[in-house]
């Protein structure tokens, strides 16, 4: 219905291969990309985003790299709240130890460091797969947190353990309020997002996918299994390492290894199931699915029966309600919340066909 | 006896000890990933869930055995429904998305059994106190508690168990046929569906033991739901689908945790138990990709 | 009359004449523990022609080719490819000296779609870095496009236009193995080594699946090494067979001389029909 | 049904509304004041929340049912965190402001992750941080730490008080010399916070000390018992969290033989949900309390009376009344409305509702008397504290306690105090004035 | 409009004018390897040039009759300009066509070259070549297969290409020397008829008559050089070709060729044409594909689009009444207009449609009217490949269902005596390949066609002459028109109605396979391909709800209520064009038909309730007798009466 392709044709292979082909997407894209620029910072209310949209970017972006390597390069990992910590730890580091130091630059490090990291616990890979592979990963949440925890350095030998996230400074301007936070995840994830979309239906993407759905026949094909898969421990490191700093520094704003434990990674792999694995914009549905439906459930129990009903019954039913959304969603829709919104697309493409 | 090499029989039998608790826990996930290749992920919400209703129909008045037998046919409920509500609807799909679907499983568990049973935390007394044996301790300087040797003892007997209905009855049977894939089961007159409440309440009521021996220890609540994360490296060290393997990996695991912990944890300030069993798990899987009685992965063309 | 093209030279039939051995196997010995899969085997591949492996069943001919494919080390035996000796090769190897190959139980990228898998197939001629690819930086885009155009002609080479942006498991099987064929026929291969090409299909899908085994014979020049279960479909199209049973060479030559071998009829055709 | 239908569809529209526009423009009623319950009720952790929640909303009832803080009527909105830090700074955004347009005045997070999380900001937004009992150590001075309160102990004061009753029992702390003491302790940040002081105390007295930390969750703990029984330690120091971790620190024990009466277990491990479930094991083991249980307060008949009497009690087991975490929760909501009421004081506001800062103002003249306490019908429950300018902590004294197997036996006559109290605010003002260098804070003076 | 692109005689002059005017404008866009590829003008005059004179160089020579055969194509077309560059007489075939036929049609013609698009075609030539002494050169176009192909006369596109440039660059002015020397008095094109009755004749014509006829047609539909259309049909049907490349030289529209006939759906959208030439049994084949897809969509989709089809029938209604819809009524069409009409308009690529005309079969009212409601102006286009089609037309705006409009410019249309509509005009062709012209003394034309000229003089037709049928007791009957009404129904693809000289009328219907494959599917009828499907007791009740509709339909209208249909049978066998019951534009023979079946006719005008007859009985082509029931028509409406009411 909203789609108009009639009239609409390709005559080289750039058109037909551009992020979005259809010029309705480019145009929602468009609409959605100055609301979230221009219109959201100065409308939203301080709630919304610092409560809802930056831990929603920054585990998007986390989801984001989950998505890579198991959507993408089909290498289960539980490993996900590790690399988040390393990225977070990084930053803070390179924030308290070089004073002059953009905000942009030090997250870009830490993405480094946590893609590092990332490599080392992605060697594995190569012998073992699925859940062996998901359970070996989680060898590396556990030591990388238990590593930051235990060793002073990492904190600078701070008193309490749990340190508090600096000041996002960039180049003298520093970036305080809800708002300025915002527009900086919200730049960072766009510029990564536009990256992660372009190496996913890029030769990389195919690589990846290649090794994920054959690998047989991607390695007969001239392809190092070796290589891609570290490549794709690395990319999706960085991702995690990115997200998790940004987490610490604009939404927690305390850098604690305790917050990145192993329920963390859990979410985030519910994130990207439910989002819809091998889709990017899956991991954008899935944080918000896992992130914000406890939050919704929460106020609208309270709504609901206010304090009529003791709100530890609530509180239980809300997970009760989750879990049984979760199995309907696998029942209904097992692809994923990606696909509900290409099956939505597609129609309004056949509008007012279904098929 | 040197006391140090004592002190070190000591660390490794306490271990060993542990392990076969781990094992417990790791069985529930065996039985379910053998026959429907579904890595449960609601294990710990089941072990949860068994022995907090244990608890609760104990406290609302029922005997110890009768308390017993209600939750037993309460998991076999679960199981029931588990099949036709979650894995019914499920039935050839990828396994990712009924790993996913297990986990919704959890969440419901644990949102009912506390919506039901609250969230006090209660105690579960077996009647087998939790001491050292005395005349071990004082013949051998060796403390052995009574309650670890008895989860030993039912470890064992779970396992025996097991291992008869699964190759004498005919349900066991299915099970095995399923295992090897579901149109052999079908061949052999078997309804998938049976196999599959048979298995889940059998997990369940794996749980329930698992439950009762842990909570005997640490209190009935929520805590044991984290139970299932040490269960892991048992499974990646035994293989996802072998019954003996997990009861030799627990004791793999608890005794290498416990010697790790107490001879190389204080170098490094301890802690190192939370991820020693996974590095461990990780060396081992470098050169037994399919754990130790797992089924060898054959690379076909 | 007067217009015979001088694109063709008169009196040869064939667009690639058939060259020198391109490929030599000798004395080549596959052991799987105590199993001997092949034993002390030797035939030659000769550039540009059609070469087919048949045998009854078990009679290690896919383990043949995975010994060409790389994914098998023989112990015993050497390979050499253009008098070259190769020792330790590996898939990667093969792929980089141009053996490019199908698979007997379809093996192609399931989940994504045909286009995919034939662009996936140009590996070799992807150099990009991911970095490259993530910025769009100019190398990364022209590759693609490279990738994509040569795609394309794949595609409706094997006449696929239809199903182009189709996710490959949504496929019926034979047009399956027609993807397979033009994903390995993307990594422009001059050995191509088929598995069983025509294993599954009925009679209409045989013939097509010749044609393009043919065609691609005669428009690419590739050397095609197809290793098949039913006799009569590869003699009307290769042009020299090897006959192995039990691991063993029972027969070489041409379609028509091994038809009448002796051990051929005995080992092969009394058995298998 | 119907009406249960009419809800639910309201519901979706206040959800829907809150989504569309959290910022509720309601007009604030003149005789209400709203606050924030950010309370834990599933989870590990949800003995703990439901009792300290619990004592909390009940008092407030209490509190609105006795007519007020001057006429002014307390509501309150919820806000689940399953004791999570990333869900804590969601619920304190979210109950920032109230559904009647009133800001937040105070937080309790129960929980120091959730704590240092919304930390920064609950100055930026003027509102006030009553941790009690938990939470940042050095906040507790208030020239670097102006909106952070600490109303009970802190960890460091606590400790100090544990090392002052094992003296006592060894007979002096000169027969301290050469005994030795295991920390056992969680394998986090809370569970190494006492240890500054710990160390410098044991240093003092020429303890030995031995750290042993337990990873999470703590359910097995073998090995580390394995250790202290080789170390043959004097006492064992237990920090957990969770009455998993915390009773099987007991059953451990007994497995290992220790002596449970040689044992001191921290404020958030010390509670009936902790003890009960290690059943015989848990007997003799002694605990700390910032606010003693029990039922013997006037308060908290009152409150059992007003509230339970009349059906509207929080708990959803009446018989978790008197119990640590509830008399802990009363204890914590007491100095609220006591603050409360000392803002409406100070600022000529009695009968309205105060703002955050005139809160905060209200929370620095706490001066909980021994006769203020008699008033309050909580004589007995914590010890007299003043709080002002830079001090922001609490009495910094406990009572000690023992478990009989099915209660807490009280066997300190009176509140413990640490050895030496100014050493130990010697630490925190040292440590506050090196984060205020460190982050290049301005530290307040007071005057 | 169609004056802009005069400045020539002859085609090839035409495509110079163009190519110097306006070259780089799109003269072809081809889909291949999915993207659209772009022939200018100019690039298609040098293509032509280079080809011409390769040619030239071979032997060929002005007069002489080059064929082409192949699919729309850029190369089809430049092959056609090159030879008309040359001078010579193109003789577009129907690809389809069979060797012998080939063989025919290349004799009659004495073509001395054929372009063969690929292996396929190059195969049938040299099968025939040697029936064939008078074709000296196969040229083609696609090499794939063909490398190891020797033949004498064999050449592939590119090398001719080759020999042309070097032949070019020698003589630059050769091209445009030789196409100076053309006149409009040459022979530009032999097209064949498609032979829907009686063996296929080839139709001389000129340049003058078809530059003459294409900016006529251009003109009647108000098509012009921005325009684009899609050519799909075989370039063998004269009035495709005059919809594709004459009108590419002489008005300067852009062709567009589908990638294949399989995507033609997706291209259809991708191009979305301008113009578009159409036949009822496309237009049907479109209809049943909407109606099936938005029965399985089901839900309210289906309600919005019924209640969409409704409102607009209703407006339609009042406007033919001569009343203003009123406010609501004006909502909802917008409303709709929305949500049902310009989402389907997209969906078929026909939103942009400026002119669409339906040719070659009688357009059913019904289905001129649901085009209508989607808000598509469907015209019905007059004409044969003798009149080189363009005789009548409804123009774009006056698209009322029943007549065929009133006559073009150039064009005298009189009925004769005995019904036959007679044209006279310059546009119409030279003669037939045999030397007859079919002209009378007075230069008219005898269509052969039955037809009256109303009081508008807007053109109606009955049917052939000689299809025009008598029942026993003289009741005359137009079977066309009954069969267009049978054939709306989306499961129905053919049908022939018989009655000539008999009491009553009855049909021989050829079921649509997919369509009641799918309704076979939703009401759980297990069946086993087309034959066993015709043989469901089920499939006959719909059928015969569909005729009792139709029937329904006739008896309201006067002038033809005493035709009903009294019986009728589903045939065992699928009727295409490989088994010859259907020409290649896909229009049934109906001779080949009733020759085939004419047992069953028997039985069924007999009134026997069962016949036995040989037919495939599987899908392998095995043989056999087969048992078919007769059937009379159930009563009025039916489950399957799916027409828009």
């Amino acid at each position: 219905m909203y789609y108009r392709q009639a009239g609409t044709y390709r005559t080289d292979y750039a058109q037909d291969m551009r992020l979005l082909p259809l010029k309705e997407d480019r145009i929602l894209l468009g609409v959605v990309l100055l609301a979230a620029f221009a219109v959201i910072p100065f409308t939203a209310s301080d709630y919304w985003l610092s409560a809802i949209l930056i831990p929603w970017l920054c585990l998007s972006l986390v989801a984001l790299g989950q998505n890579i390597l198991m959507g993408y390069a089909g290498q289960l990992s539980l490993g996900a709240a590790g690399f988040m910590a390393a990225g977070a730890f990084a930053c803070w580091n390179f924030m308290h130890r070089v004073d002059w130091m953009p905000f942009p630059v030090a997250v870009f490090l830490s993405g480094l460091i946590a893609a590092a990291i990332g490599i080392v616990f992605g060697l594995p890979s190569l012998r073992v797969r699925g859940l062996y592979l998901a359970v070996a990963t989680l060898a590396s949440q556990f030591f990388i947190v238990w590593v930051i925890d235990k060793f002073g350095w990492f904190k600078d030998y701070d008193s309490s353990g749990i340190i508090t996230a600096k000041d996002i400074v960039i180049f003298g301007k520093s970036f305080t309020s809800p708002a300025e936070m915002y527009l900086v995840v919200l730049t960072i994830t766009v510029v990564l997002t536009w990256a992660a979309m372009n190496m996913a239906r890029g030769s990389v993407g195919r690589n990846w996918q290649a090794v994920r759905d054959m690998d047989v026949a991607a390695e007969v094909m001239g392809l190092s299994l070796l290589r891609t898969k570290l490549q794709a421990f690395a990319i999706s490191s960085f991702y995690c390492g990115v997200g998790g700093a940004l987490f610490a520094f604009t939404y927690l704003k305390s850098v604690e290894p305790a917050a990145f434990d192993i329920n963390l990674s859990f979410r985030v792999l519910f994130m990207v199931l439910i989002g819809g694995l091998g889709t990017i914009i899956g991991s954008f549905y899935g944080a918000g699915f896992i992130l914000l439906l406890p939050v919704f459930l929460n106020i609208f129990f309270h709504a609901l029966f206010g304090k009529a009903v003791d709100a530890t019954i609530t509180s239980a039913l809300e997970q009760v309600i989750f879990g049984v959304m979760i199995i309907l969603f696998m029942i209904y829709e097992p692809l994923g919340l990606a696909k509900l919104w290409q099956n939505f697309q597609e129609r309004m493409r056949r509008w007012p066909f279904k098929f | 006896m040197n006391p140090e090499i004592l002190f070190f029989f000591e660390v490794l039998l306490g271990g060993l000890l542990a392990g076969v608790m781990y094992s417990l826990v790791a069985l529930g996930f065996v039985l379910i990933y053998k026959a429907s290749s579904v890595f449960n992920f609601a294990q710990g919400a089941m072990v949860f869930f068994a022995v907090l209703s244990f608890v609760g129909f104990m406290e609302l008045g029922l005997p110890f055995f009768l308390a017993l037998l209600v939750t037993v046919g309460l998991m076999v409920l679960v199981g029931m429904a588990t099949e036709r509500f979650v894995l019914r609807p499920l039935v050839n799909q990828h396994e990712d998305t009924l790993l996913m679907a297990t986990i919704g499983l959890a969440f419901v568990l644990e949102g009912l059994a506390q919506l039901v049973w609250g969230v006090e935390v209660r105690r579960l007394d077996l009647g087998i106190p939790d001491v050292p044996i005395m005349w071990i301790a004082d013949a051998t300087g060796i403390f052995v508690s009574a309650l670890d040797l008895v989860a030993g003892l039912v470890a064992a007997v779970m396992v025996a168990v097991l291992a008869i209905v699964f190759s004498r009855t005919k349900v066991g049977l299915g099970l095995r046929a399923v295992a090897d894939g579901h149109g052999a089961a079908m061949s052999i007159g078997i309804p998938l569906s049976q196999v599959w409440v048979f298995v889940w309440a059998t997990a369940g009521i794996v749980a329930l033991v698992a439950g009762m021996l842990w909570g005997a220890r640490a209190g009935v609540q929520f805590a044991l739901v984290g139970l299932a994360l040490k269960a892991l490296p048992v499974l990646i060290i035994g293989g996802f689908t072998s019954v003996p393997g997990v009861i030799v990996a627990g004791l793999i695991v608890g005794a290498s945790e416990k010697l790790a912990e107490v001879y190389i944890g204080p170098y490094f300030g301890g802690g190192i138990e939370g991820w020693a069993p996974y590095m461990l798990a990780v060396l081992f899987l470098m050169f037994r990709p399919e754990g130790l009685f797992g089924e060898r992965i054959i690379r076909r063309v | 009359m007067n217009a015979v093209t001088e694109s063709h030279v008169p009196g040869v039939e064939r667009a690639f004449p058939i060259g020198g051995p391109i490929l030599q196997l000798d004395a080549i010995s596959l052991r799987f523990g105590g199993v001997h899969a092949l034993t002390n085997i030797s035939f030659d591949i000769r550039e540009h022609e059609v070469r087919a492996i048949i045998g009854p069943n078990g009679a290690g001919k896919s383990s043949m080719l995975n010994v060409i494919g790389g994914l098998y080390t023989p112990q015993e035996g050497t390979i050499r490819f253009r008098g070259e000796t190769l020792s330790n090769m590996t898939p990667g190897k093969a792929a980089r000296m141009g053996i490019a190959r199908t698979f007997q139980n379809i093996a192609l990228f399931k989940r994504m779609t045909v286009l995919e898998n034939i662009m996936a197939g140009r590996r070799l001629f992807t150099h990009a870095s991911f970095l490259e690819v993530a910025l769009q930086l100019p190398r990364a885009r022209r590759e693609e496009l490279e990738s994509r155009e040569k795609a394309e002609e794949i595609i409706e080479f094997l006449e696929i236009q239809q199903i182009r942006k189709t996710q490959v498991s949504r496929l019926p099987y034979g047009l399956q193995k027609r993807v397979e064929l033009g994903r390995a026929l993307a990594a422009e291969p001059q050995i191509l080594l088929l598995d069983e090409p025509m294993a599954g299909m009925n009679v209409e899908e045989k013939q097509d699946m010749c044609r393009f085994i043919l065609d691609v014979n005669d428009h690419y020049g590739t050397t095609m090494v197809l290793i098949e279960h039913d006799m009569g479909v590869v003699m009307d199209i290769s042009d020299r067979v090897v006959v192995l049973d039990y691991g063993k060479k029972i027969g070489d030559g041409p379609p028509d001389e091994v038809r009448n071998n002796k051990d051929v009829i005995d080992a092969y055709l009394g058995v298998a029909h | 049904m119907r009406r249960l239908i009419q809800r639910a569809a309201s519901a979706v529209l206040v959800t829907a509304a809150l989504a569309a526009s959290p910022i509720a423009p309601g007009i604030a009623q003149a005789q209400e004041q709203y606050m924030a319950v950010p309370s834990s009720r599933v989870g590990p952790y949800s003995a703990m929340g439901t009792g300290y929640y619990g004592g909390i909303i009940d008092y407030m009832t209490y509190v609105n049912k006795t007519g007020g803080v001057n006429g002014v009527q307390l509501t309150w909105a919820e806000c689940e965190t399953e004791y999570n830090a990333a869900r804590t700074v969601e619920c304190y955004q979210r109950l920032l402001s109230g559904p009647n347009g009133q800001k937040m005045v105070v937080f309790d997070t129960l929980g120091t992750p959730g704590a240092y999380a919304v930390i920064n900001r609950m100055a930026e937004d003027e509102v006030v941080l009553a941790q009690f009992g938990y939470g940042r150590t050095d906040a507790a001075d208030g020239r670097v730490w102006p909106w952070v309160f600490n109303a009970a102990g802190h960890y460091w004061s606590q400790i100090a008080v544990k090392m002052n009753f094992m003296a006592q029992v060894e007979g002096g702390v000169e027969n301290m010399r050469g005994k030795k003491i295991v920390h056992l302790h969680i394998d986090s940040a809370y569970g190494r916070e006492p240890l500054p002081a710990m160390r410098q105390i044991a240093e003092d007295w020429g303890v030995t000390l031995v750290e042993i930390s337990i990873p999470p969750p703590g359910l097995e703990q073998k090995s580390q018992w394995l250790q202290i029984r080789r170390e043959r330690p004097d006492w064992v120091t237990f920090w957990g969290a969770g009455s998993g971790m915390n009773a099987t620190g007991m059953t451990e024990a007994a497995r290992v033989g220790f002596p449970r009466d040689r044992m001191m277990y921290v404020t958030f491990g010390g509670a009936e949900e902790d003890m009960v479930p290690a059943g015989d094991a848990a007997v003799g083991t002694y605990v700390v309390a910032n606010v003693v249980p029990g039922k013997d307060f006037p308060l908290v008949q009152q409150i059992e009376e007003v509230v339970y009497g009349a059906g509207e009690g929080n708990l959803a087991n009446p018989e978790r009344v008197g119990t640590v975490y509830w008399n802990r929760g009363v204890a914590a909501a007491v100095m609220w409305i006591e603050a409360l009421k000392n803002a409406q004081a100070i600022h000529g506001k009695a009968g309205q509702p105060v703002t955050g800062p005139e809160f905060r103002d209200g929370y620095e003249a706490l001066d909980m008397t021994a006769e203020k306490l008699a008033e309050l019908g909580m004589s007995g429950m914590i010890a007299p504290f003043k709080l002002s300018c830079e001090k922001h902590d609490g009495s910094g004294r406990f009572k000690i306690m023992q478990w009989n197997g099915e209660a807490f036996d009280i066997i300190s006559d009176d509140f413990v105090a640490a050895p030496d109290e100014s050493f130990i605010r010697g630490l925190v003002e040292a440590s506050a004035e090196k984060f205020a260098a460190d982050n290049g804070l301005s530290v307040r003076d007071c005057p | 409009m169609a004056a802009e692109g005069a400045g020539g005689e002859t085609f090839a002059q035409l495509l110079i004018g163009q190519a110097d005017r306006r070259g780089d404008a799109s003269a072809i866009r081809e889909k291949r390897r999915g993207i659209w590829g772009n022939v200018t003008f100019a690039a298609l005059s040098e293509e032509a040039a280079a080809l011409s004179l390769a040619l030239a160089g071979r032997g060929l020579v002005r007069g002489d009759r080059i064929a082409v055969i192949g699919e729309n194509r850029p190369r089809l077309f430049a092959a056609i300009a090159a030879t008309h560059a040359l001078g010579g007489v193109a003789v577009p075939l129907y690809p389809d066509c069979g060797a012998t036929e080939l063989a025919g049609q290349l004799r009659a013609t004495d073509a001395r070259a054929i372009f063969a698009e690929d292996q396929e075609q190059v195969d049938k030539v040299l099968e025939i070549l040697p029936d064939c002494p008078g074709v000296q050169l196969v040229i083609y176009d696609d090499d794939r297969g063909m490398r190891h192909y020797v033949h004498p006369g064999l050449v592939d596109h590119a090398h001719l290409m080759a020999e042309g440039h070097e032949i070019a660059a020698a003589q630059p002015d050769a091209y445009r020397a030789a196409v100076a020397a053309g006149g409009g008095e040459d022979e530009a094109f032999v097209f064949f008829t498609s032979g829907s009755s009686g063996a296929p004749r080839g139709v001389i014509f000129t340049h003058r008559a078809l530059i003459g006829r294409t900016r006529a047609a251009a003109a009647a539909q108000g098509l012009g050089e921005t325009d684009t259309t899609l050519a799909f049909f075989p370039p063998g049907w004269l009035c495709q070709t005059m919809v594709s490349y004459m009108s590419a030289m002489a008005v300067g529209l852009c062709i567009c060729c589908p990638e294949s006939l399989e995507t033609l759906i997706d291209d259809m959208r991708e191009t979305a044409p301008s113009a578009l030439l159409t036949t009822p049994r496309m237009l049907d084949a479109i209809f049943s594909r909407i109606s099936t897809r938005m029965e399985e969509t089901g839900g309210v989709n289906l309600v919005l689009y019924r209640r969409a089809l409704a409102l607009a029938q209703r407006v339609g209604r009042q406007m033919t009444e001569g009343q203003a819809p009123g406010a609501v009524n004006r909502f909802g069409m917008a409303a709709y207009g929305a949500l049902i009409y310009a989402p389907l308009r997209d969906f078929l690529g026909m939103s942009r449609l400026k002119s669409a005309c339906s040719t070659g079969d009688t357009l059913d009212p019904a289905m001129q009217g649901f085009f209508q409601t989607l808000g598509i102006g469907l015209g019905q286009l007059y004409g044969s490949t003798e009149t080189a089609f363009f005789v009548a037309m409804q123009r774009p705006g006056d698209t009322r269902p029943g007549p065929l409009g009133a006559p073009l410019e150039d064009m005298e249309v009189r009925i004769a005596e005995d019904g036959e509509i007679l044209v006279r005009s310059d546009g119409v062709m030279k003669g037939y390949l045999d030397g007859t012209t079919a002209r009378d003394a007075e230069g008219w034309l005898h269509t052969g066609d039955a037809g009256r000229l109303d009081e508008a003089g807007r053109l109606h037709m009955i049917d052939r002459m000689d299809a025009l049928g008598r029942l026993a007791d003289g009741t005359p009957f137009a079977a066309r028109q009954i069969e267009s009404r049978i054939r709306f129904s989306p499961f129905i693809r053919e049908v022939v109605v018989t009655g000539e000289g008999r009491d009553r009328l009855c049909a021989l219907i050829d079921i649509d396979t997919l369509a009641v494959g799918r309704w076979a599917d939703d009401h759980a009828i297990a069946y086993m391909g087309h034959v066993d499907l015709a043989s469901q007791e089920a499939v006959h009740d719909l059928v015969a709800g569909i005729v009792a509709g139709v029937n329904a339909d006739l008896a309201r209208d006067p002038a033809l209520a005493p035709l009903q249909i009294a019986r009728f049978a589903l045939v065992p066998e699928e009727l295409g064009t490989e088994n010859g019951f259907l020409t290649p534009t896909g229009k049934v023979r109906r001779q080949a038909v009733t020759d085939r079946f004419a047992a069953l006719i028997e039985a069924l005008h007999a009134g026997r309730d069962e016949v036995v007859i040989e037919a495939a009985t599987g899908e392998e082509g095995h043989r056999g007798e087969i048992a078919l029931k007769l059937r009379a028509p159930g009563g009025t409406g039916g489950p399957g009466d799916r027409r828009a009411a």
